[in-house]
């Protein structure tokens, strides 16, 4: 798949690029407020992996929605599914034993390491800004062995040095940290609306790996909050194919992936 | 002897439930959460409360906005879509409610840990996290010494009362939801000390003989039932009905101003004293 | 409800025996080859304790079986029921939580302090008699709060002064043991062939309350294993009625119960 | 790339488990145990295997008839009212197998223990019974330093391959018990590193996304599906089947006999080799 001279936006681009990611053995579920990652999850099974399993909100095992509407909790993904869990505990062990394997995050704030922020800007005791709560984060975090991370806002904010509160376990404090609280996995890589970046093999920290058409790389560190890891030369991430956004707009035919974008 | 009807009128369910309690609600975030039961509480003006919401929003902001909590227990508080719960958010940022923020999974280790019996459950979940050191009386990480293994302990929270909302009970508790979505609502049940159910609508035994399996509830672990048509509003109550997104939009419009605030909490909820400035 | 004139079998006087012993607020489940508990709890259901809720086999909640089958955990007794469960894991929280406050245990061997073998006759590792396994007596015996024993062969070799295998906790060692465990309840009676007993309320040691018609004191003495504590005139059983019996023979009309007495 | 088959012929079923593997099966007494994947296990001769079966009879019994067992980790063993299991009693009291004895609830948390991902699961069973120090690495009586109370903790029991049997599976893997009895065996599904679905009948994934509420088990915790048409037999597979009275008291009767079970054996099972005098 390379760059066309097909008409994209940029929502289209991040779907494309993190669609990509997920494997054909990908069992993902997903969380609150997460267009980006269904539509990108739906966008995999439509192209290069078919058996991608995909549980909507931990509840609809492999449904066929005809839209995506405003919860990405809610029914309006369920339909076609074969499998509607009655029980959210129940569900729970499928992750920790590893037969749910993916999950996506974003968090309000996002560090080196890939550990997220979704709980408090400033202070816990006396936030400046109190946010949703890490919910799921967590538990799976700690538990799914694929993580992959996305932001549709890369600015220093969002990508930040220190987060205010650690909501989800990313690499921790980098390194070995994960294996030592004897963790597998971790996140895989995280895709903005300015590039794509994955994690160095033994430090962990967060490397740049394609920026987006149109993106210089300099201006992805300037929108960093901390040290970027850039190693040679860091090609363009490929934009989608048309193919790529003829099914995007079908599968997102009311644009709910747009609401992350304003 | 003759046997017990567990029926109990909506217009005194507040006193199910005392000023000081640890008080549990069902549903998840935009589905199902039992919301006539709550607007109860906030007319009658129940304080102090503990309350356990796993993944919850709208609930929550309104028990904030009436002044019945001291403490909020919880994974997640959120309208997705439509935005944060203003009066959770401005709750937390003035410090007027205690905000105790666990995981939803660390949250339901600790609900088993109650209905098991047990001091604690063990969960990898909140490794390595700053969320254990919010509460290190009721979380904390250990080592099994003979694997090694790390685990967080997740100490016990046994709730004085849960309350959930479902499509069908009946008068012996017996209670459906139809089709079987329990989201995290049989965790709370098994938990607590006192259960109520509130239904669409209240069925014959019948009925559930009819169809023992798909029974979400049995009658013993349930006190008391209570009829609330649409009582899952402005949440959803699947297949039923949707989640209210007009509401949603007008309570954030209104929620930027005190008095039209005020206005639409009076309306649709309670009148609103003076127990935020507290 | 007085001795009468009615004829009845002794299988009879012990289900009837033991109905009386259950509350109204019984919420009861039951075992394999329970048959004489089954008889009971239906029989109590019929007269006494209308608001009573029996379990069947951990299943069916509440049902209204036509007749009692070759099998206390299967089918033959779930119609009617209110509720079937789907998961006998999800099932026990309900027991250990308290809601689900009564069981009913017989062992091969039964001890002074109603603990109960139903793992070997002789060492566990050569054993002289290999029995079924305590199955949910450790469990049950621990956690649910209201345990009622029941034997049909009241003889020195099930009743004895020292069990090969402790498979379920009754008192323990006696005294206060299951407090010092942390354990609420216990065993409160004991209904067999011969006669009702229950436990002395400091040293929870098995206490003759009650001959059956036709048996004398010292017969139960010499049957029992254990130093028995009698504890002035014992009184007889009372028989049942002849509305019990009838009902007895209405409700297990194939007469399932009887397989527990050869 | 195509979507893959999990269909996997019975005849192949032994490949499927190797020997000394840690094998689970499900089913509750005289209900749904997967007798035809026992049987195969049996004819192929598979040895000390480990085998975790909470509540079961005739399934152990047969692969005890076959010599297929090192040990056997039960809850509970026996015919009920068709009396105890005789090859079973009889490796017990000869010792050629070796029976680990628990109970139904402190294998239940091993096994919960190991889907969690934690290294024991606590729990107030077996607390004072002679149970826990028959495996004193595997159960062991603790106290919570900061409650002062006592549990038993379950140390994680993983099995190799667990298999059940259903109703009805697609060749994703979903499968529905119909109506939804799991027993336990949901939870030998979730902690077991490769799942095996024996099922009464295969059906279209059409009819799981028709009635999506009644599937028991998704298709991504599921590896193989065999079909096998009463492949509960002699157990029950409720409510399409009774179990086989008949054939409970007749395999009692031949026990009594060691040529007489031989032939019976040889006819329903798999022949019996020396491998039960080693």
């Amino acid at each position: 798949m390379s760059a066309t001279d097909t008409d994209y936006t940029i929502d289209e681009l991040v779907v494309s690029a993190l669609a990509r990611e997920f494997p054909d053995d990908t069992v993902a579920f997903n969380g609150a407020v997460s267009f980006v990652p269904v539509c990108a999850l739906l966008l995999a099974r439509a192209t290069h992996a078919p058996n991608l399993i995909w549980v909507a909100g931990s509840i609809a095992v492999d449904p066929q929605p005809k839209e995506i509407g405003e919860s990405t909790l809610s029914d309006a993904l369920w339909g076609g599914a074969t499998m509607l869990q009655s029980s959210a505990a129940d569900f729970w062990p499928y992750a920790q034993a590893g037969r749910l394997n993916s999950f996506c995050f974003r968090g309000a704030q996002i560090d080196a390491f890939g550990n997220v922020n979704n709980t408090v800007i400033g202070p816990y005791e006396k936030p400046k800004i109190r946010l949703p709560g890490g919910g799921g984060m967590a538990d799976l975090g700690c538990q799914v062995p694929r993580i992959y991370l996305w932001s549709t806002t890369h600015d220093p904010r969002t990508f930040v040095s220190k987060l205010d509160f650690r909501s989800g376990l990313g690499y921790g404090d980098g390194g070995d940290h994960r294996r030592r609280l004897g963790l597998q996995g971790g996140p895989r890589v995280c895709v903005t609306n300015l590039c794509v970046m994955d994690f160095q093999e033994d430090s962990k920290r967060m490397r740049l790996r394609s920026v987006h058409p149109g993106v210089e790389v300099e201006q992805v560190v300037q929108a960093t909050g901390f040290e970027l890891v850039i190693e040679g030369d860091v090609p363009q991430t490929p934009a989608p194919s048309g193919e790529e956004v003829e099914l995007i707009r079908r599968l997102d035919p009311t644009g709910a992936r747009k609401r992350e974008f304003s | 002897m003759t046997t017990q009807s567990k029926i109990w009128p909506l217009e005194q369910a507040a006193e199910l439930v005392r000023d000081g309690d640890v008080l549990a609600i069902g549903g998840l975030s935009l589905n199902c959460a039992p919301m006539a039961f709550c607007r109860e509480l906030a007319r009658a003006g129940r304080r102090d409360l503990d309350l356990v919401a796993v993944v919850s929003g709208m609930a929550v902001d309104w028990l904030i906005a009436a002044g019945c909590l001291r403490r909020l227990i919880m994974g997640l508080t959120s309208f997705e879509g439509f935005g944060l719960a203003p009066s959770f958010r401005m709750a937390a940022q003035t410090g007027s409610v205690e905000i105790e923020e666990w995981s939803e999974h660390t949250l339901i280790c600790a609900l088993q840990a109650a209905s098991a019996g047990v001091p604690f459950m063990p969960t990898r979940a909140g490794l390595g996290t700053d969320m254990p050191a919010l509460h290190p009386e009721r979380t904390w990480e250990a080592v099994d010494e003979r694997s090694g293994e790390r685990y967080l302990a997740c100490a016990a929270i046994k709730p004085d009362v849960a309350v959930i909302h479902v499509h069908e009970a009946d008068a012996l508790g017996n209670a459906r939801m139809n089709p079987k979505l329990v989201w995290f609502d049989t965790e709370l049940v098994k938990a607590a000390r006192k259960v109520v159910v509130t239904a669409e609508r209240i069925v014959d035994t019948a009925s559930f003989r009819a169809a023992p399996e798909r029974t979400s509830i049995p009658s013993f672990a349930v006190d008391h039932v209570i009829e609330a048509p649409r009582g899952a509003w402005p949440t959803a109550c699947w297949p039923e009905y949707p989640y209210d997104g007009d509401f949603y939009r007008a309570y954030q419009r209104a929620a930027r101003d005190p008095s039209s605030f005020a206005e639409l909490f009076a309306e649709h909820v309670a009148p609103i004293q003076e127990q935020t400035q507290r």
